[in-house]
């Protein structure tokens, strides 16, 4: 393995060929990448050297200090934390080299087709049929929930490609071209009153058999994949500094505001304060326990403890705003490019958080999971096994 | 005490306790409210007004006042209400509560006209003593109050009338979040007398300065009850239409009572109550508006969990309705029982009002606590159990979210209403 | 129906032939519920007029202002609660005569065979056999959570008297003699130290035909009705005056111990006082229903709402407690006729009321009561329809 | 902050955060520890010392000092100890708690000999400055002290060689329920001097006079460390065999871990410590003893849901385990979640202990607020979802019930850890 002054030297070395003033940014970025000094972690010739994760720092380190052009960490977020990881994984060699770069630069952005109106928490029912014509697939259906489709040019998709066996069986993955005709996206607002999310209408769209992401049949190990990404993605994004989350703004207004305290309120503000706290502690072992090669199962709880507390957390803060928890600061309908819980009212914080629990699976699904995968309790009667996705009750 | 010396008393107690049983006459009241609603307020309907430049529907306002006397219930039937208590008040506002319909009935029937009947103008037959003469320190004084009493009372016994059959719509201008007394503030004015313009004759008219954030129901009113500062504490009737008084519509949580920020700028108003008076009325109509704002809360939570269980029925996922699986079940369940214990706080408040009873102002705190997160949980529930679709806009379940969640705000929060009854029964802070 | 004036001018002219100074305690309650003045809402002939149970009250206090010996009520609740409505349905003129008297005066105490250790929740799945040799049934099996059996001459039993149908199908009720030979009641000793309940082992107990009560094979169908009653005598039991539950001491404390108080404990105090006064709000609620003749089945609710803010308050005095907190009374083994949360320990009550949740029906199995048949929800897929008591899995 | 700058900030800090993994040793020791109690301290041989004359497992805790240690974890070894931090004398606390072992481990070796540390005998060569001469206005003196510093120093050296292989135990004699300080009292004493006894010549030998209740751990134990209050404030040893010391066992709502009364009647005593250095004494103990108990209570709760898994995969009812019933899944799931959380709260805590980090009150304080409050519920639930069997004396989910409920109470309430971070975290109270 690479030790962190081989790395320092590739970059300064890169560096030293490619003058981060002179390129354009989008050139050095791929420069960079066909470099290996992207994900170093990633295979060599897909942007990486192969080397530890931990060293990724190191190189980044080394090029923000040269002020070379970066990435743009908020653009791309579904390409890099899911499309990424499962190209990795299952695509082609052809498939790597042709998607990986763009992924990791930008350039082009990804969404997840996944979930649709009839296929929510049962995801593996959906009903988007993508049928063979030898050469490409033809697909009809419906997807919802759909963040980043507007600005992507790839979707990651699921669809069904065999009604007559069990609904888990009969899926294929696919990369949809979103510029393909019968892609059609459109916008789905949330009560927040913006649409970060979209709907996308696929009518006899056609999918060359060469962006088939994986065996034909094999969709929903795929699909796996790219979940469970989603899942360390949230986990590792939480490791922020105190008071960094959603309480941030709440004991900034305990301290600012003295007017609105109340012993009442105090006991409150002080078991969240500990809660959200005690949450991040729990990251940053779950941070240390990734770095250490022994990932534990404890990243599912992540996401749910992060809905369970913006949820608890936005509507005390309501309850500490009184009068101003009354006002909203905007019911226009928008299409933000990223949500942010901050810069806005309490009352959006409040709006906002109900979709944590609903979004990227329901806490209720992330129970089942703990229960069934980390606990080993049994699964529940299931009157879908062994029935042909065709024949299920609907 | 002993377990039967436990019952006997439950039985001595019991004779004596108010009945919290829906009357006929409430069922008859809610069911015929139910059914105009259904016609003229369906979700749809509700949400498009939201998004509308008149997020008051007048229209159906009109129509609960001539069909239902929903405009004046609570006003004596001498003076062309219907002569309802508390009671039914507060069985139409559970109704109302369930469609989260945008009409002004808590503002106007019940807040404004608890205002007024406790000014003691028409029902007890005058405002009391006329406000003393106050030092002349202050820096502006209420118009000349000799003899304005009677013009007073006569104006707000036509008030009333005016108010009975929708023709007159009013709102106390307060703050929406105003706890009642005694925690709450004793008089929450924002507006102080300002001296007579050049050119006032009219003895009885006063002007008034200031402004008031957060209203709830103003938007709709034509004419506003105005507490204002000084010694004594003043309580004005200004009319919307006037010079010198303005509005300007918030972006509110609740859109289906979307508040509004009114300014007084040497507005013209008339005298209503002064004094203790005033002090009796505003905090009347703020306790009733709590009380009658639990029962509406009752209302949302159980369309809330109506909807949340019809919905588990119908949407399958894994080859079964959602609503078979147990984890979902027992949440419902616990639903249910929160929405009994919410039902029987808001009926006890209600009943204690009524009857004038002591323990009323215990009541009133208890069930705006209680009722408020039991809204504010079935509304979450709602939205959580419904999923994706639930978090929509196109979905009615936020419409009664927001609701839920500003009326737990409103006319003070739970925290605030356990603070009072700190006081009120005997456990005191640290 | 009768008016309270005819029901007082009968107690009148019963005192008038019947000296409650003169005659023995058994005697006179005897002769009370011959003349109908026992349950004046039963029928006549069995202890009462067939009068409005609101004229219990009338009945009572006429007794009382004559000092006439009463019965005692604590002695024989299972009897008065739940055996008597359930022989008032169901058992036979003869069973009616012969046992109601017994139960009012308290002469006879009787208690409830009906859990197993292998069927608690599940109820309808309990082993305890009856085989009828023609003229008798012979019973065999154990049961457990059983108060008052050490103190019973009759149990309500619940037995299989055909293991090859159905599980609900095959269940048959009996009044079983606690005397006779082959029933051993045993202390069943619970984590407060103390043993309220028994364990009872029948073994080849004989049960004369004419003891069974409801036809052979409808015991399910007589069982509810038991459990029923035992539901309604919860609900009816919880209405007594503001802060005369389990808030009492704690509120008591509060208010005598300032030194007690912190902020943070004062929200939570105030927060469950006030959820103990709306509960005794909807029990009274119910009362009025009830008495009114249109019970709800809020009634269902009662139990579970009493079990858990019995244990959050007692978990809360707990923390009030602290030192004391840590502290228990007596762990001595002892068998009280009647369980009382007062005049003990904090910890006692915290104990104590862990069983709440558990005894007489867990709350989760009444909240799967509440959804099924008050929300009506779906039940979950069920494994055990249609299939033969001895064919199930165990 | 924006998003990105959180997660840069995230970077940075990661870099120097404490590791909360558990090293090879802890686990080592965890494992050894695990296989010992499961052979001496299975749940019917716990219940069975409950309930006889000994609740103390004698022979057990001098196994557990001979085979793995555990009595002088935390002494140098210099000492004779194992020289180990608060990261392994937590990992073992966890295991223990996982038994409810009845043995002074959390007493003797982390309270006292926390206590004995931080006065600074052995490890920073002295007792810090001799006591001051108090006010002749005090009515009980502490014996001349001058010279005893060094004579002090030696005999709390020789007393934790002698406590390192379990040859000794101590007890800190304090309530259980004591909260550490700043929010706890700055030195908890009840006990004062008496004045020397007739006869009394050593003048190392003080006389204590007082009463302390619900002391934990010092049943067993043959020294006390007891704080004396008076100017300054003193912290004595004293033998439990001396004249003047009696016990009175407590009926303890854990009998795992059994209180006792104690009183001194003119007992003689040792100074330890004085001043500034009997109070970080006794403030170090205190927290350290929360910190090490907030592990236990991880692994306690850790236990409470591996045994009510078990049961819930093997327990039939309707012809299924209960365990695939989803309403008890989601709270099995939920409170594996909670234990998560705990577990990173007490690794913090006993990791900021270990490198003396400046955080270490806050984490000691969250973890002893959060960790109470996970084995409670998570006990409550083993009970619970036991059923019928859960409630009987003979199944041992009591004996985690009765621990986690009085540990929750010990060293301060969640309550008073939540308004220690008040103060430490600034958010002031109103």
């Amino acid at each position: 393995m690479l030790k962190p002054e081989q790395v320092r030297e590739r970059v300064r070395a890169f560096l030293a060929e490619h003058d981060p003033a002179a390129a354009s940014r989008q050139d050095f970025l791929n420069a960079r990448f066909d470099a290996g000094l992207a994900w170093v972690h990633y295979p060599e010739g897909l942007g990486g050297l192969g080397a530890s994760r931990a060293l990724q720092a190191v190189a980044d380190a080394e090029f923000d200090a040269a002020d070379a052009p970066g990435i743009d960490p908020d653009r791309n977020p579904i390409g890099r934390g899911m499309a990424a990881p499962t190209i990795l994984a299952y695509g082609s060699d052809e498939q790597q080299r042709r998607w990986l770069r763009g992924i990791w630069t930008g350039e082009e952005v990804w969404c997840q087709l996944f979930s649709e109106p009839g296929a929510g928490s049962d995801l593996a029912a959906l009903a988007t049929r993508a049928a063979s014509d030898g050469e490409s697939w033809v697909v009809t259906g419906q997807k919802v929930w759909t963040s980043q489709a507007h600005l992507a040019r790839w979707g990651l998709l699921l669809a069904r490609t065999d009604p007559g066996v069990e609904k888990h069986a009969g899926l294929t993955y696919f990369a949809c071209d979103m510029t393909a005709p019968g892609v059609e996206v459109r916008p789905l607002r949330q009560l927040t009153g913006e649409a970060e999310f979209n709907e996308v209408f696929l009518t006899e769209a056609r999918i060359p058999d060469s962006d088939r992401i994986g065996p034909v049949g094999e969709g929903w190990k795929v699909a796996n994949a790219t979940l469970m990404s989603e899942r360390v993605n949230i986990a590792n994004a939480r490791s922020g500094p105190r008071e960094s989350g959603m309480i941030g703004p709440v004991a900034a207004a305990w301290r600012a505001r003295p007017e609105l305290r109340t012993p009442g309120l105090h006991d409150r503000l002080l078991a969240l304060w500990t809660e959200a706290e005690v949450a991040r502690l729990a990251g940053e072992m779950l941070r240390q326990q990734l770095a250490a090669g022994k990932p534990g199962p404890e990243g599912s709880a992540a996401k749910l403890v992060f809905a369970r507390l913006n949820q608890e957390i936005s509507a005390y803060e309501m309850e500490l705003a009184a009068a101003d928890g009354l006002r909203y600061d905007d019911w226009t309908m928008r299409r933000p490019e990223r949500s942010s819980f901050f810069g806005r009212s309490p009352s959006f914080r409040y709006l906002r958080a109900r979709g944590n629990s609903i979004e990227g699976g329901t806490s209720e699904i992330l129970r089942n999971i703990i229960a069934e995968r980390v606990l080993g309790l049994p699964s529940e009667p299931r009157q879908d096994k062994g029935v042909p996705w065709k024949d299920l009750p609907r | 005490m002993s377990e039967v010396g436990e019952r006997l008393a439950a039985g001595a107690q019991a004779e004596g306790f108010p009945d919290l049983l829906y009357s006929d006459a409430e069922r008859a009241l809610a069911d015929a409210l139910r059914s105009l609603l259904g016609d003229r307020a369906a979700p749809a309907t509700v949400l498009a007004r939201t998004e509308s430049a008149q997020t008051y529907d007048d229209g159906l306002w009109q129509a609960l006042a001539a069909d239902l006397g929903l405009a004046g219930l609570l006003i004596p039937e001498r003076d062309g209400g219907a002569g309802a208590s508390y009671r039914e008040a507060a069985a139409a506002a559970e109704t109302l509560g369930s469609f989260a319909a945008p009409v002004p009935y808590l503002g106007s029937a019940v807040v404004a006209t608890a205002a007024l009947l406790a000014a003691g103008a028409p029902v007890r037959g005058g405002l009391g003593p006329p406000p003393q003469a106050a030092p002349s320190a202050q820096p502006a004084q209420p118009a000349e109050p000799a003899g304005s009493s009677p013009r007073a009372s006569t104006e707000a016994a036509d008030l009333l009338r005016k108010m009975a059959d929708g023709g007159v719509t009013v709102a106390l201008a307060v703050p929406f979040a105003t706890q009642p007394a005694p925690r709450g503030p004793a008089f929450p004015a924002t507006v102080r007398l300002a001296g007579p313009r050049h050119g006032d004759t009219d003895s009885g008219v006063s002007r008034l300065r200031g402004t008031v954030t957060g209203v709830a129901d103003a938007l709709p009113a034509g004419l506003l009850l105005v507490p204002a500062d000084g010694v004594p504490e003043c309580l004005y009737l200004v009319d919307m239409a006037a010079d010198g008084v303005s509005k300007a519509p918030l972006a509110s949580l609740d859109m289906t009572r979307q508040l509004c920020d009114l300014w007084f700028d040497d507005a013209p108003g008339t005298l209503v109550a002064s004094g203790q008076a005033a002090k009796r009325a505003v905090t009347a109509a703020l306790a009733a508006g709590a009380a009658i704002l639990a029962a509406e809360q009752v209302g949302l939570a159980q369309r809330c969990l109506d909807m949340t269980v019809s919905y588990a029925r119908e949407r399958r996922q894994f080859a079964r309705p959602i609503g078979s699986f147990q984890a979902l079940k027992h949440r419902m369940a616990d639903l249910w029982v929160e929405i009994a214990l919410a039902r029987a706080a808001a009926r006890y408040a209600a009943a204690c009002l009524s009857s004038g009873d002591p323990d009323a102002p215990v009541a009133v705190a208890m069930a705006k606590a209680y009722c408020s997160q039991v809204a504010v949980h079935a509304a979450q529930e709602c939205v959580q159990l419904h999923g994706g679709i639930g978090f929509t806009w196109e979905h009615p379940a936020h419409l009664y979210l927001k609701r839920a969640k500003a009326d737990s705000l409103a006319l003070g929060t739970p925290d605030a209403h356990r603070a009072a009854l700190a006081g009120l029964v005997n456990l005191p802070g640290p």
